[in-house]
């Protein structure tokens, strides 16, 4: 018995391997149990082969599976394609189909089921019956989520479909064989969501009325939401031609006071670098959703990575004020995603949101009650006299009138500008303007001291990292903390500004620090290194490319490797 | 677009002295739009005026109304994103041929295609003026300019004619010079249901000569009395008229929806016969329901 | 008499202010005079205001003018437009329309002169002849650049203008005033360039043959001067229809084997970020020189600025090797030209230049022998046999074969792909293929340490500065370390990848260091911090906002502040 | 472009297993790309492939050729580079409708006005196939998509149609479940003097149904007899057609002078009788000059 368990399910497409993960996911989520469940896909458009992993826990959980306990294979040459990818445990179940012999070397508790001759078309659920009661996964919970999966199916189907589990159970009631069963006692059902979905719903949330988008994966899913969900609300949303009129309809929108949005990964951010200069330097509201995938250019586009963030804080000619923030998970996709309007609206700036692949497409439970945020609007002029667009004000925002409004028209424009919108070439007022549209970014700094911190005061080692790393960090921390190290992390989850006082404190209280980043060329390090005083004695690094995600392990080797612990034996749970 | 109160051409003008060199067409085409504005009573305030860059560009700065003078070959996105979320305001577009062929020419297609409700008004010069003289997509095939030093390799495009491809529902054609023509055009097709795009020939003197003025008023002549505006081949038969020809008016009007209208629908069709549903229906595709 | 003197001529379009200023320029570059000329506009397209500004001297001068000492001012009403940006000398000997009173409060020795009544339509030509004798400017020199310049006019306006010329050389022998005189001996006459002239040139010299590019003040020149000369030496110029496609087309290019630039600015570099990922992953050389302009967004196309460093080193997401150089000055735009073409060509990567609008819209005497710099080819691939475009090596280049060699294809694309060009989505080839990219960046940074270094060893401060500012900084330090003060300079003329290890060795043997540059965020400060070790203690900043340019007293006050010298007197020349 | 060795379709194939779903109209395309290959004798190492980004433009990887699967959207201005730098090499460019007709619409439209000596092969499947099935230009309006759920509230267009508006001098369009046919137009496109257009309608079983095949099978059918091929009104009407109805063939054929053409005339205005000049002499306009 354990507090946990995972397993992976291997197929091609038509196996249905990705269905039967999102089945047990929901049935978990429906016994209040905390999941997270990812997918990976080989280069076949479709048809090819896919996996599907599933994290199952009593207590909270922060990361995506580490070893994988139960494992169902319909086909060996498309486990070879994952099997870097999927760490086994040592006493890992294995039920593969009959027909196809593993591999000589494979190991495990290796049991041979006849999927396809007993369920040619449901071999996922079949495989589902098998591993329920083995794992004491939620029988009735099970049957409930197949049933909500396959809602708009035949009434033939669905029988044939239920019958395929429970023919599944009752092949696993003659199996011998023991594997890794889940304790836990029932909860309050959960929300079972993506990162993406969790942004769609923020947006949503934040009062945003304006989407404008060109698909690209990982994002795409946003776009797909609000097309579907916009409309029902009174707003809009719009498939444009190309990113840059992507966001340049965000812009227009809100130019007329629209809270808008747009949403994108990598190639489209880089085309969005001239846009995001005019949102800055016009004092335009724009939100700009961006999801992360392998780079450089083309990249991998389904797998995470976090190279994308010298580019959200530096891209645009020109000194550029912009606010970058980073949700850490699924839950927080929809916080950072209204505070990314709040921020947008009160200030009149771009902000970039950085999310990643893998908080953007895993599906991982959170509380409904926990999808509240408060809502912040724009600061609006109506009819002031001599209305000046661009008042020079303490905090640098000046009132911002929406077309509509008499007494209060300006024209406005890219170009530098005085303080009624004024195009000018003159250094005072240039120097003045980038002094105003710099001190909004104190302000909001100021305001908005986004970050998380885990971990005992005063560290031996300090680990800083960002995004989707914080979810395994955190989980090494509960780890490397059962023995006598002190190991604390940061994690900021506003870029830019960022928390710069905070984030030096914690490095000062700590005796060593290590940075964690999923970028080849240490873009955050360096980001750091130029923000905060990071002594290099004291500081470590561990950044390697994408394409794979960050384990638990991983980062727990790095910090012993650090603190010259090596040696010390594996306390993973 | 309200267009009930009184405003006089002189109410338009901001106190903003225009960038133009002396004698630009330009300064034409504005008087155009301060007439055309206060003619069809349109309110200032609920008038958006949005721009690329180049000198025809710098429009909006000299109208009071709100303009965005905003970057080159952009003015058609900020304009869509403005109409789409604001459709009560009256949204104009203006530019040059650079700025809405070249660099801008994708945005022209889409949302000549989409049909969104906007007026966009092209300062046709025949280059690129603010730039000093580079050859553009309306240059002529074969002219010296300052980056075609052995004559321009490439042929010249009709503005109309692509408007007229790309779906516009509305396409005319003016000269500056004729301030009283450019007027009446820019009134149509300000208050044209669906994308109207209207060329306006401007001459650059710096660059195109103090020729290009008296050379296009010579070649003016109205749209034949009988045109069938509803008649796309025969509008595009003016898009490739006899070089002394230049031909100025409506060449096509039909009513088609516009993206405002399919937008409309489509909320009307997400909301079917309930109405708008509480946002918390949202999550109901990602909780876990109990089935029997 | 001095050994330098420095006008101004200040008036409407159609006055000929500019031109006027060529021909002075011209006149004492054939005299082997060092000259520096600068050039301002107001907003408007044409006829509207402008000032010409030149400077002259017997030594090497390495920055715009300071003080003035001789101005001619046609309009008031136009002077008052640059009167913000123009130092006027204590003993400034203005000439002035007699039509046109002068401002109460203006200071210098006041002159009217009749120029409308005299020479309506050669104003300029006029001022020039009262110039000349009273600076001591080269009289038959004058003639002859007056000659050169006006070429194509008819004998009868040219006999006006040379008679005009005259004419003030009359008026110049009435007056009683005294001005600056300039001392010098006659030398072998210079090239007098801007800085887009000597970049073309580079180009050609290092055997570009094709270009692309898209216009945008203040960088059009280069797309003129090649769009004239390609034709004559065999390659093709191509004016796109954006700056992605500019790009574009020079990928293409030099897929097949060209050797390939384009040439922008701001808005157009912002453009231009998804296709320099391209360029960097599939490993195809592309030069891209960028002429910075002061921004953010459209800001100020005519002005000067050094704020598209970020942008620059950083734009494009992923992880994206890139060379950034810069020149310090018109000659070095030359050589820094010469050296994009060679470091893109080597290492098949793309190489930014990011020149400034001071350096290339200046024109500056420069030595005609000075214009010579190795040129170096791409690393080729014939015939090999198992061709592998991507074959890992040491210093990261692959040889690369071109459209046309027979057993030696390949398909590459910008997806991450293995040594054969496949597409990967593999962890382990993406490590492997990040690192050989990046390695290219070492190799290129131990052989190319190109950086200037002036002043004495172990200096009190130590300058850390880039680009066009560098001019001003070298001669702030000969006034600076006239006295007892030790103050030297550091100007890197490559950016990335930075000469650290010699730029780590400067700060450390500073007392104090002060970074300068013009960009309001303090970019290449930040960027400095995040690449070495550069002590806060120790550390000053001057960075403002370009749009204004750099002068000589502006450094030489801020270094004096920062060692508490403020009370010092100027020791100014 | 030089066809006289003898290279067989095989000899096109490279091992990388294309990664189309089962049933993708692409891999049709791909058969009709080597056979055209063979067929006319090119030499692989003097052919280029260009692509954007898309399930289409995965093609050049599957071609023993050079290849060059660039970015979405921008194969046509890298061909075109590579075809004016090097006019001696074959240059094809293929791409998705999403990549040629939304995102790199504009680059489509100038690389046909200036009439770049290159074939362009779109593979149009009337959907975005590789992010999984959103509505794109040549999606018919009101169908149901992923980013459509209510309808797409955009007009179709037609790629033919555009091309002609945009000056291709050579148009056509072909059905990739007719291999024969592809390959005979494919060999047409290629050995065209000018900018060849070839419109090829391919399945994308996935997202727009298994039907699709039968459908368009259904509506093919030849371009008539005495049908003009240098008359372009003609050939606008085949874009126009009913809905049952899908011509393919050669809709248009001119000759014009090409991008290649023009630049080689520009060579010989800037070289003048007096042939290229030593580099030096660039430097004379910077020089002083002492004239008498
Ligand atoms: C991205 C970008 N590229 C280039 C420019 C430079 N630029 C400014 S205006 C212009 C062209 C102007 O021509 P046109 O649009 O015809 O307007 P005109 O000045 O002739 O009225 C160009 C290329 C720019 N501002 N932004
Ligand atoms: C700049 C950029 N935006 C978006 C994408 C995502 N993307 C990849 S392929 C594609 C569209 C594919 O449609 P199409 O061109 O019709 O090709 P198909 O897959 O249907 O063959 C998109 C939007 C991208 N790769 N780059
Ligand atoms: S350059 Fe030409 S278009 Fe621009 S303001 Fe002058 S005359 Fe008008
Ligand atoms: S998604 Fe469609 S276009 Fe793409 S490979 Fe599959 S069937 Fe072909
Ligand atoms: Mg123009
Ligand atoms: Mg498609």
């Amino acid at each position: 018995m354990s507090q946990e368990v995972s397993l992976s399910i291997v197929g091609s497409g038509g196996d249905g391997a990705v269905a039967a993960g999102d089945i047990v996911a929901m049935a978990c989520a429906g016994e209040g149990l905390h999941v997270i469940k990812t997918e990976a896909y080989g280069p076949q458009i479709r048809g090819g082969e896919s996996s599907c992993t599933v994290r199952i826990s009593a207590e909270p959980i922060f990361a995506q599976a580490g070893a994988i306990d139960a494992l169902v294979v319909f086909t060996w040459s498309d486990y070879a394609r994952f099997a870097d990818e999927l760490a086994l445990a040592e006493n890992v179940v294995i039920f593969y189909e009959e027909a196809d012999a593993p591999p000589p070397d494979m190991r495990g508790i290796l049991v041979p089921v006849p999927f396809k001759k007993i369920a040619p078309h449901a071999k996922n659920i079949l495989a589902l019956g098998v591993l329920a009661p083995l794992l004491h996964l939620p029988l009735e919970g099970m049957r409930s989520a197949v049933k909500q999966r396959f809602a708009k199916k035949t009434a033939t189907v669905m029988a044939g479909t239920l019958a395929a589990f429970d023919r599944g159970i009752g092949i696993a009631e003659q199996l011998q064989c023991v594997a890794q069963t889940l304790a836990y006692a029932r909860g309050t059902p959960r929300l079972l969501m993506s990162g993406n979905e969790a942004a769609a719903f923020g947006a949503l949330h934040a009062g945003c009325t304006f989407f404008a988008g060109y698909p690209i994966t990982p994002s795409s899913e946003i776009l797909h939401l609000l097309s579907e969900w916009l409309p029902k609300m009174g707003g809009t949303s719009l498939q444009t031609e190309d990113e840059l009129a992507a966001l340049g309809a965000v812009i227009g929108a809100s130019f007329t006071g629209a809270k808008a949005m747009t949403a994108t990964s990598g190639p489209g951010l880089s085309l969005m670098a001239e846009m995001l200069g005019l949102s800055s330097t016009a004092e335009i509201p724009a939100v700009i959703f961006n999801v992360q995938r392998g780079g450089p250019s083309t990249g991998i586009p389904t797998k995470s990575e976090q190279s994308d963030l010298m580019h959200a804080l530096y891209a645009s000619h020109g000194d550029t004020p912009r606010v970058v923030l980073a949700p850490c998970d699924v839950e927080d996709a929809f916080h950072i995603t209204v505070d990314a309007f709040n921020i947008a609206e009160e200030y009149q700036i771009p902000v970039i949101v950085l999310s990643d692949q893998l908080i953007a497409q895993r599906r991982e439970t959170i509380e409904a009650g926990a999808l509240v945020h408060d809502v912040k609007r724009r600061r609006l002029a109506t009819s002031i006299p001599d209305y000046k667009r661009y008042a020079d004000t303490p905090d640098g925002v000046s009132p911002m009138s929406i077309p509509g409004t008499a007494d209060a028209m300006y024209q406005t424009n890219g170009l530098e500008h005085d303080e009624s919108g004024r195009p000018s070439a003159m250094f005072s007022v240039h120097e003045r303007m980038n002094a105003k549209r710099h001190r909004k970014m104190e302000a909001i700094g100021g305001k908005y001291r986004l970050f998380r911190r885990f971990g005992p005061e005063r560290p031996d080692v300090g680990i800083i990292c960002w995004g989707s790393s914080s979810g395994a960090v955190r989980e090494a921390l509960d780890i490397l903390n059962q023995g006598d190290l002190r190991i604390a992390a940061f994690v900021p989850r506003i870029l830019a500004p960022l928390p710069a006082a905070d984030l030096q404190a914690f490095v000062d209280s700590c005796s060593e620090v290590l940075v964690i980043e999923l970028s080849y060329s240490r873009q955050f390090h360096r980001y750091l290194r130029s923000q905060i005083d990071l002594p290099r004695a004291k500081t470590d690094v561990m950044a390697r490319s994408g394409g794979k995600s960050l384990s638990v392990t991983e980062i727990a080797c790095a910090v012993r490797k650090m603190l010259g612990v090596e040696a010390l034996e594996e306390v993973m749970a | 677009m309200t267009c009930d109160a009184t405003f006089t051409a002189q109410d338009f003008k901001t106190d903003l002295k225009p960038v133009w060199c002396p004698g630009c067409g330009d300064f034409a085409v504005l008087n155009s739009v301060y007439r055309a504005l206060a003619e069809l009573g349109c309110k200032p305030h609920e008038t958006v005026i949005v721009s690329g860059i180049g000198c025809s560009s710098r429009l909006p700065g000299n109208v009071e109304t709100y303009g965005f003078n905003s970057l080159h070959g952009r003015a058609l996105p900020i304009a869509t994103g403005a109409k789409l979320a604001s459709p009560e305001l009256n949204v104009i577009a203006v530019g040059g041929d650079g700025d809405g062929l070249a660099i801008g020419g994708n945005h022209f297609m889409h949302t000549a295609r989409r049909n969104v409700d906007i007026a966009y008004i092209m300062m046709d010069n025949e280059i690129y003026g603010l730039t000093k003289g580079q050859a553009g997509p309306t240059t002529p095939s074969g002219d010296k300019t300052k980056s075609t030093l052995y004559g321009n390799p490439d042929p010249v495009v009709d503005p109309c004619a692509l408007a007229l491809s790309f779906g516009a529902s509305w396409v005319g054609r003016a000269f500056s010079g004729d301030v009283k023509g450019s007027t009446e055009l820019m009134k149509k097709a300000i208050s044209h249901h669906g994308f109207a795009f209207l060329n306006i020939l401007s001459p650059c003197v710096t660059w195109r000569g103090e020729d290009q003025h008296k050379e296009l008023r010579a070649k003016m002549r109205p749209v034949p009395a009988g045109h069938d505006l509803t008649n796309r081949e025969a509008a595009l038969r003016f898009t490739d008229e006899a070089d002394d020809a230049l031909t100025v008016g409506v060449l096509y009007d039909v009513d088609r929806p516009t993206l405002v209208d399919q937008m409309a629908a489509i909320s009307q069709r997400a909301l079917g016969p309930k109405g708008q549903p509480p946002l918390s229906q949202f999550l109901n595709a990602f909780a876990p329901q109990h089935i029997q």
